[in-house]
């Protein structure tokens, strides 16, 4: 297996009032070619600020990379210039954004808008641009596909607009595929389509995938394999059977509790919010402050990965 | 890109665009008037006269109605039967070849030259005049009051007029006053509706007829052939007149050629103007003098030792020299110098500060301690100098002068509150004559009013009311008795310090060196009889 | 032209430190804006010393001099002298304090009549608030400086009729942006248990709307000072504000007209002071807008 | 499911009716506070209607003839119902009709307005994008500074400058006026829509156009400067707001050049609130030509109502300022529409 994605020590900050804050803490990050990996956090973990770093879209200031490597087929993303970035974005490495409702343009109407980025990425000319948008709408089993196409965004319900973004995210044969919470703000009812959709379509292109979700159960439909991400660390990183079935670190235990659905013991969600006042120690493991295991070593020492078996990590002390 | 593109083009468009207009502009734009080149007739360049004027050109085109500096054009185009040589004193025929008044100064007959066309064609007869005069005072707006003494008017022949008077009047100065005696065509006023004048529209006599206008912007006028003088000689074939209000504009044209003759520049551009070879400045005498009232019926200018004091304590010497660029005289009383019935021996306040002191501290304000206001009409830059130099003076007797710039009409109310004690403690204003007599100055500016109109001293003095309408009466008989009498009574308004007599003007004509023939009449203020001019 | 706030705007701005603390920063990571800000604080302060600064102190009240008049700039008189040899520096300087009064005076003015009645037709609704509104809407109709220049002609010309016309001219503006904070007002916690312990209507409006929905007009006045000094700069070039001899920087270069063929330094120095107060005013009102307004407020 | 822009027309309709309705209520409102604070100010139009110097009796007749002998709210009824003919009375001073004065000098100042509006737009606009591009960089500190400053500028004092450098120092432009005095005289001024520059361009007579063009430049810069500012400035903070949008994130992820994202996208969205301050500038820079039409004796209706306003003729101040309040309620629905017509905003 070849690594398609590789980072290492990557650092990401935002400059705020209060001083600098770390939001992104990676050692050792890889995807290999043909893999689907999870990525799995609460809000504030730093799993959209990676996708965003990945493509270099961080809103920069007040963020700002400090350190690390991003290497794509083998070339650090982050060393290239904007304009090189641009043939890597949507050619090689597209993505699915978490909410439909604004990440089409207001203004333009879908077809214009897929038109427009097949003619760029693709070099079509306007008619094939448009053939090739209809095809997109059918793979993405969007019935009456001319209509769609003349409808501005607002026009449509939600559950159409998540799928025209996830047919321009596969609309020019990228190969590696961030989907960053792709269902999260859809209705309950039509989650379930979408993802089916998604995952079709990842068996069939065979694209590799980051996959980003806040439900490690609903990631473990998708993906071989997962990462717990806490504060900007992974904390736990192995297949989804080592991480679902023998979940290691507390912090994953308490995600794995957070799924409504198991109700297996009473939810204590104040533990999971995470408080916007709430500051980073200045040492040790920064689940400390929550963990009810803690011990000394915790709050003094940050726990680095630790191999516990399998391809099974955590960072945990314990 | 694509946008990017167009956008860039259309904006690269439009820089070229203004580059090659500029680049050409120098020879196309501001070219001398009149003995420029670019036309399109190639044969006799017609001579072309710019005139660049203070406000618009004319008020209202109606020549019994005009009341403002529109003259300066009507003159142009209507004709009044005499015109006035005030220093001289004689009487130029123009319309009337001449005249004769009975002993009494009641009966007064004209006789209308033969042959004069106007410019609707029909021909200048007595009839004419007299409809003019009556459509004048029927009308009743402007000026309209000059014609008062007149009872009725006689035409015993195409060619005479005789005019039988209320009370004895000087007509001659009547009929050649600078408003509201001008003669225009009965066939013209007849055949068309009411305000067809008003609409810009002239039927007159004189050299020039209107060709076109802009309303209150322009007016371009062209010869009239049938003038009855004849055009030999050599003279303008169009004269344009033009709104410049901005001084420092009207300066500029003036000096880069593009207007030939201007007026009301400050004392600064014509001190600069003098380097300047192509301009002629010609300081000429007028009849407009800069006057002050005091409210007399008002604490504490009701007091006359009060009026006294401020009078001396004006600065009169560097108002003439600092306001008036030193084109202007102390005035000598509110009868103008050059003006018949001027009173060269009155009495002149001059500035001494330790005499308004004395008269303060006799008056009761030892330590001075007053309030006053004086108004001027907003907008008049000597003016305004005029009362901070004031300001200054006043200062040092701790007398604190609030100015307040007004437009004329707010001016002239406040002037007139019910209530004396609401009115200005000072008003500035400027007097010029309509008929040229010493009358206008001291009826409308002293005489008791039933109402208030210009008697911003509020007098009623039944007195000095009988000393000056004794005088009026005797210059329709006799003008040398007149003017004493007309001195006598200003000696009584000097001594009561009723205003400040600030200044007599000059008027400082600036025009392009090749303007000839120009002559300044103190009558017809501002006026320029372009027949007489022409391009050297 | 002028883009009122959102209301949403102001629902963080509290009157607490830590705000002025954040502001403050947010400003300062914009250059410019922060050389606004001290220009602006600089300018208050030469207007509250004027009178101890000025070299020629006689000459912004009545002196004249006019032996020295027009001299071009000089170590005596460093902007020159005007046409009656008055010092054209202490003159400036002094005309600093008459801009920031006279625009402090009208935003205040107009703030004094329109934050009552916006408060007033917000918590009221019904007739009142349409009677309120539409006369508002009436007066929004009138260009700004149009309907300035016309209540300052009809008052006639001074420094303090060009206020109130000024007035008169802003304080639609403020009426409308506090009714729509009173009209969300209405409906809170407090103002009902106030109503429902039988508070009168009066108490409530002065109470506790107008207290809880200041901050965000008090901002946009503020925003809104550098308009209004080029209105009254406007106002007074026109004639119809400030008068002879008064040192308005707009009467000065009104005035200037009739001279600055022949002494450039006349206009020259009254219409840099209009124009930096007035764009430094207008950046610091640009930079708070930027920093207040959620929609590009970025920590 | 039916098109939701079909169902839009109808609304559409009846907003704009619903907005003119409320449109002719304000403007009724204005004429009605315009009148009552002419009549409250201390003078006497009968005076100024027969002219200086006017004798008691004089100014008596013109009374019963202006009707000012009446009580006020009669002439109040009798100005509106002129105004529905459009006789908005005579001016005091030339004893025009105000409505043949306006048309006399509406032409210049609504040829100097629009032209300078297309002008700020055209150069505006791309201030304004590249100021937000380069947000906090020196390019926005010089664009903000030029931006604002533009609107910080007083316009009266730019215009000397501007005459000072272009016609005294260089000699490369006229100092005012429409025309050349030689152009006026000497050639055949078309007249068709009363706009100069239009006309002469139909009629395709060059040689006016030219210096009519010529004359417009000082003028037009003076007066372009505010809406220039305003536009750069409007149109930064349309695009600062939208750059930090989502789908602008995402138009960069499918990897569409900065270009087509700025200029298109971005630029597309903060269209709506540009345009709508471009149209309320409108407004505002027909009142801007107040100050600056004198200096540079442009004949166009700021220079008539300032000497109308300092010399308190009545109906003419009237006039103008129903105009004005009626030119800004249009330009107002224009906004909205504008705004309305956006694919975002439902009616």
């Amino acid at each position: 297996m070849t690594e398609l994605l590789k980072i290492e020590n990557l650092k990401v900050n935002f400059r705020t009032f209060e001083g600098v804050t770390n939001v992104l803490n990676l050692e050792s990050l890889s995807v290999a070619k043909g893999e689907s990996f999870g990525l799995v956090g609460e809000s504030g973990a730093g799993k959209t600020t990676l996708a965003y770093t990945i493509l270099k879209l961080l809103p920069i200031p007040p963020a700002f990379v400090e350190s690390g490597v991003i290497n794509f087929e083998g070339e650090n993303l982050l060393k290239k210039s904007e304009g090189e970035m641009q043939k890597i974005r949507g050619k090689k490495v597209s993505m699915i954004f978490q909410d439909p409702m604004s990440t089409l343009n207001p203004v333009f109407t879908t077809g214009q808008q897929i038109t427009r980025v097949l003619q760029h990425n693709q070099g079509l000319h306007k008619a094939q641009a448009k053939k090739r948008a209809v095809e997109l709408m059918n793979l993405v089993k969007l019935p009456d596909p001319e209509n769609i196409l003349s409808k501005y965004p607002h026009e449509l319900s939600g559950g159409q607009r998540q799928r025209i973004i996830i047919a321009l995210a596969f609309s020019c044969g990228a190969q590696f595929l961030i989907a960053d919470e792709p269902t999260r703000n859809l209705d309950v009812t039509i989650q379930a389509g979408v993802l089916q959709l998604i995952a079709e379509l990842i068996r069939e292109t065979n694209v590799t995938v980051l996959f980003i979700g806040n439900n490690l159960e609903l990631v473990s439909l998708i993906c071989d394999r997962v990462g717990i991400l806490h504060r900007g660390q992974l904390v736990e990183l192995g297949s989804i059977k080592e991480v679902a079935k023998h979940p290691a670190h507390p912090y994953t235990l308490t995600l794995l509790r957070a799924i409504p659905k198991e109700k297996r013991e009473k939810i204590d969600l104040t533990q999971i919010a995470l408080k916007a006042e709430e500051r980073l120690a200045e040492k040790g493991c920064r689940y400390a402050g929550r963990c009810l295991k803690k011990e000394k070593i915790c709050l003094e020492e940050e726990p680095a990965l630790k191999h516990i078996g399998g391809t099974h990590y955590i960072a945990c002390h314990l | 890109m694509k946008q990017i593109k167009q956008v860039m083009v259309l904006i690269a468009g439009l820089l070229a665009l203004a580059v090659s207009v500029t680049a050409c502009g120098p020879g196309a734009s501001p070219t001398p008037t009149g003995t420029g080149s670019p036309t399109p007739s190639t044969t006799s360049m017609p001579q072309v006269a710019v005139v660049a004027l203070l406000s618009i050109p004319v008020t209202d085109w109606d020549p019994a109605v005009e009341f403002s500096n529109g003259v300066m054009i009507l003159h142009n185009v209507y004709e009044t039967l005499l015109r006035y040589e005030p220093l001289e004193d004689t009487f130029t025929p123009v319309l009337a070849t001449d005249y004769t008044h009975s002993d009494d100064g009641l009966t007064w007959t004209f006789h209308i030259r033969q042959g004069v066309k106007f410019h609707d064609g029909t021909e200048l007869n007595s009839e004419a005049v007299k409809f003019s005069i009556e459509r004048t005072i029927k009308i009743g707006k402007g000026a309209a009051f000059i014609w008062d003494p007149v009872d009725k008017i006689e035409t015993p022949d195409k060619l005479t007029v005789v005019f039988k008077l209320k009370y004895p009047a000087p007509m001659d100065l009547i009929v050649s006053s600078a408003y509201a005696a001008f003669i225009v065509s009965p066939a013209a006023a007849q055949s068309n509706p009411d305000d067809w004048f008003t609409q810009g529209h002239e039927a007159g006599t004189g050299p020039y007829k209107l060709e076109s206008q802009k309303m209150g912007e322009e007016v371009i006028l062209t010869k009239f052939d049938d003038y009855w003088k004849g055009w030999q000689g050599k003279h303008f074939d169009k004269i344009y007149y033009k709104k410049v209000p901005e001084n420092a504009s009207r300066r500029q044209m003036l000096e880069k050629g593009d207007a030939d003759w201007t007026m009301e520049l400050t004392s600064e551009d014509i001190e600069a103007l003098k380097a300047n070879p192509n301009i002629a400045i010609e300081v000429n005498s007028s009849f407009e003098n800069l006057l002050g009232f005091f409210n007399t019926e008002k604490e504490p200018l009701n007091n006359k030792l009060v009026r006294q004091a401020l009078s001396y304590a004006f600065p009169y010497e560097d108002v003439v020299k600092y306001a008036m660029g030193g084109y202007a005289e102390q005035a000598k009383g509110p009868v103008p110098k050059g003006l018949w019935g001027h009173g060269d021996d009155l009495f002149q306040y001059n500035y001494d500060l330790e005499k308004a002191k004395d008269l303060l501290a006799q008056a009761g304000y030892p330590d001075g301690g007053l309030k006053l206001l004086a108004t001027y009409n907003s907008g008049d830059e000597t003016e305004k100098k005029v009362c901070e130099l004031y300001k200054s003076e006043l200062a040092k007797l701790n007398i604190e002068l609030e100015i307040r710039g007004m437009p004329w009409e707010t001016q002239w109310e406040l002037a007139k509150a019910t209530n004396p004690d609401d009115r200005q403690d000072i008003f500035f204003m400027y007097w010029w004559p309509d008929v040229t007599t010493p009358y206008t100055y001291l009826f409308n500016l002293y005489h008791s009013q039933p109402e208030i109109v210009f008697n911003f001293n509020y007098i009623n003095d039944p007195e000095l009311d009988k000393l000056m309408d004794d005088a009026n009466l005797q210059a329709g008989i006799d003008r040398a008795k007149a003017a004493q009498m007309f001195v006598e009574a200003q000696k009584k308004i000097v001594d009561e310090a009723y205003g400040l007599f600030v200044y007599d003007k000059n008027y400082v004509r600036t025009f392009n060196k090749s303007l000839k023939g120009y002559k300044d009449n103190p009558s017809y203020p501002h006026v320029i009889f372009f027949y007489d001019c022409y391009r050297e | 032209m002028r883009k009122l706030l959102p209301v949403e705007t102001f629902e963080a701005i509290k009157p607490r430190l830590k705000e002025f603390k954040l502001t403050f920063y947010l400003l300062n990571r914009n250059r410019l804006t922060m050389i606004a800000v001290i220009t602006v604080f600089l300018l208050v302060l030469i207007a509250i010393l004027a009178p101890l600064i000025v070299p020629y102190k006689e000459h912004v009240i009545s002196g004249t001099n006019p032996q020295e008049k027009l001299l071009p700039p000089s170590q005596e008189h460093l902007f020159g002298t005007d046409e009656l040899g008055r010092d054209i520096f202490s003159r400036v300087i002094y005309g600093t304090r008459i801009s920031l009064e006279t625009a402090l005076a009208a935003v205040g003015l107009a703030l004094l009549i329109g934050v009552p009645l916006g408060a007033i037709a917000g918590a009221t609704g019904g007739v009142v608030d349409e009677v309120i509104m539409r006369i508002t809407d009436i007066f929004l109709s009138f260009p700004p400086l149009l309907l300035a220049i016309l209540i300052a002609a009809f008052l006639g010309p001074s420094l303090t009729n060009a206020m109130l016309a000024i007035a008169v001219a802003w304080w639609p503006w403020y009426t409308r942006l506090i009714r729509g904070q009173a009209v969300s007002m209405r409906e809170r916690q407090f103002v009902r248990a106030a109503r429902a312990i039988g508070t009168p209507h009066f108490k409530i409006v002065f109470g506790h709307i107008v207290p809880n929905t200041i901050a965000p007009v008090i901002v946009q006045a503020s925003m809104d000072l550098g308009g209004v000094i080029l209105t009254a700069a406007s106002l007074s070039f026109l004639g119809l504000g400030a008068q002879p001899p008064t040192p308005e920087w707009g009467l000065m270069v009104s005035t200037s007209r009739n001279y600055f063929l022949n002494a450039w330094w006349y206009s020259i120095f009254p219409g840099l002071a209009i124009f930096i107060t007035v764009l430094v005013f207008n950046l610091v009102g640009d930079g708070l807008r930027e920093v207040l307004d959620p929609r590009t407020r970025k920590y | 499911m039916p098109s939701a822009r079909v169902e839009r027309k109808p609304k559409m309709l009846k907003f704009i009716l619903k907005r003119l309705a409320l449109g002719v209520l304000v403007i009724l409102g204005v004429v009605i506070v315009t009148f009552i604070m002419t009549r409250v100010v201390p003078s006497n139009p009968a005076a100024q209607w027969v002219g200086p110097r006017a004798t008691p009796e004089q100014i008596q007749a013109a009374k019963r003839e202006l009707g000012l002998d009446q009580p006020l709210y009669i002439q109040l009824g009798i100005y509106i119902k002129n105004l529905f003919t459009g006789n908005l009375g005579k001016s005091l001073k030339t004893h025009q009709p105000v409505i043949e004065e306006l048309k006399n000098y509406l032409p210049a100042t609504i040829e100097l307005v629009l032209l300078s509006t297309v002008i700020a737009a055209l150069i505006g606009l791309p201030l304004g994008v590249i100021s937000a591009k380069k947000k906090d960089r020196w390019l926005d500190h010089f664009s903000r500074f030029f931006s604002v400053g533009a609107v910080s500028l007083p316009t009266f004092w730019v215009g000397l400058f501007l005459q000072l450098i272009f016609y005294r120092w260089l000699g490369v432009l006229p100092l005012g006026g429409e025309l050349s005095t030689n152009i006026k005289l000497f050639y055949q001024v078309p007249h068709v829509t009363g706009f100069l520059l239009l006309d002469s361009l139909i009629t395709g007579n060059m040689v006016i156009f030219k210096d009519a063009l010529l004359h417009f430049i000082l003028p037009g810069i003076t007066v372009a400067l505010y809406p220039i500012g305003l536009v750069a400035r409007m149109t930064r903070s349309a695009l600062l707001e939208i750059l930090g949008e989502d789908y602008i994130r995402a138009a960069r992820s499918y990897g569409l050049p900065e270009s087509t994202v700025l200029w298109s996208y971005a630029l597309k969205n903060s269209l709506g609130p540009t345009i709508t301050v471009l149209t309320l500038s409108i407004g505002y820079t027909l009142t801007n030509t107040f100050l600056i039409e004198a200096i540079f004796s442009w004949p166009g209706i700021g220079s008539y109502i300032a000497t109308s306003i300092l010399s308190l003729d009545y109906p003419a101040i009237m006039g103008v300022t129903i105009f004005a309040a009626l030119a800004y309620v249009v330009l107002n629905l224009i906004a909205d529409i504008i705004i309305a017509l956006d694919p975002r905003v439902r009616l």
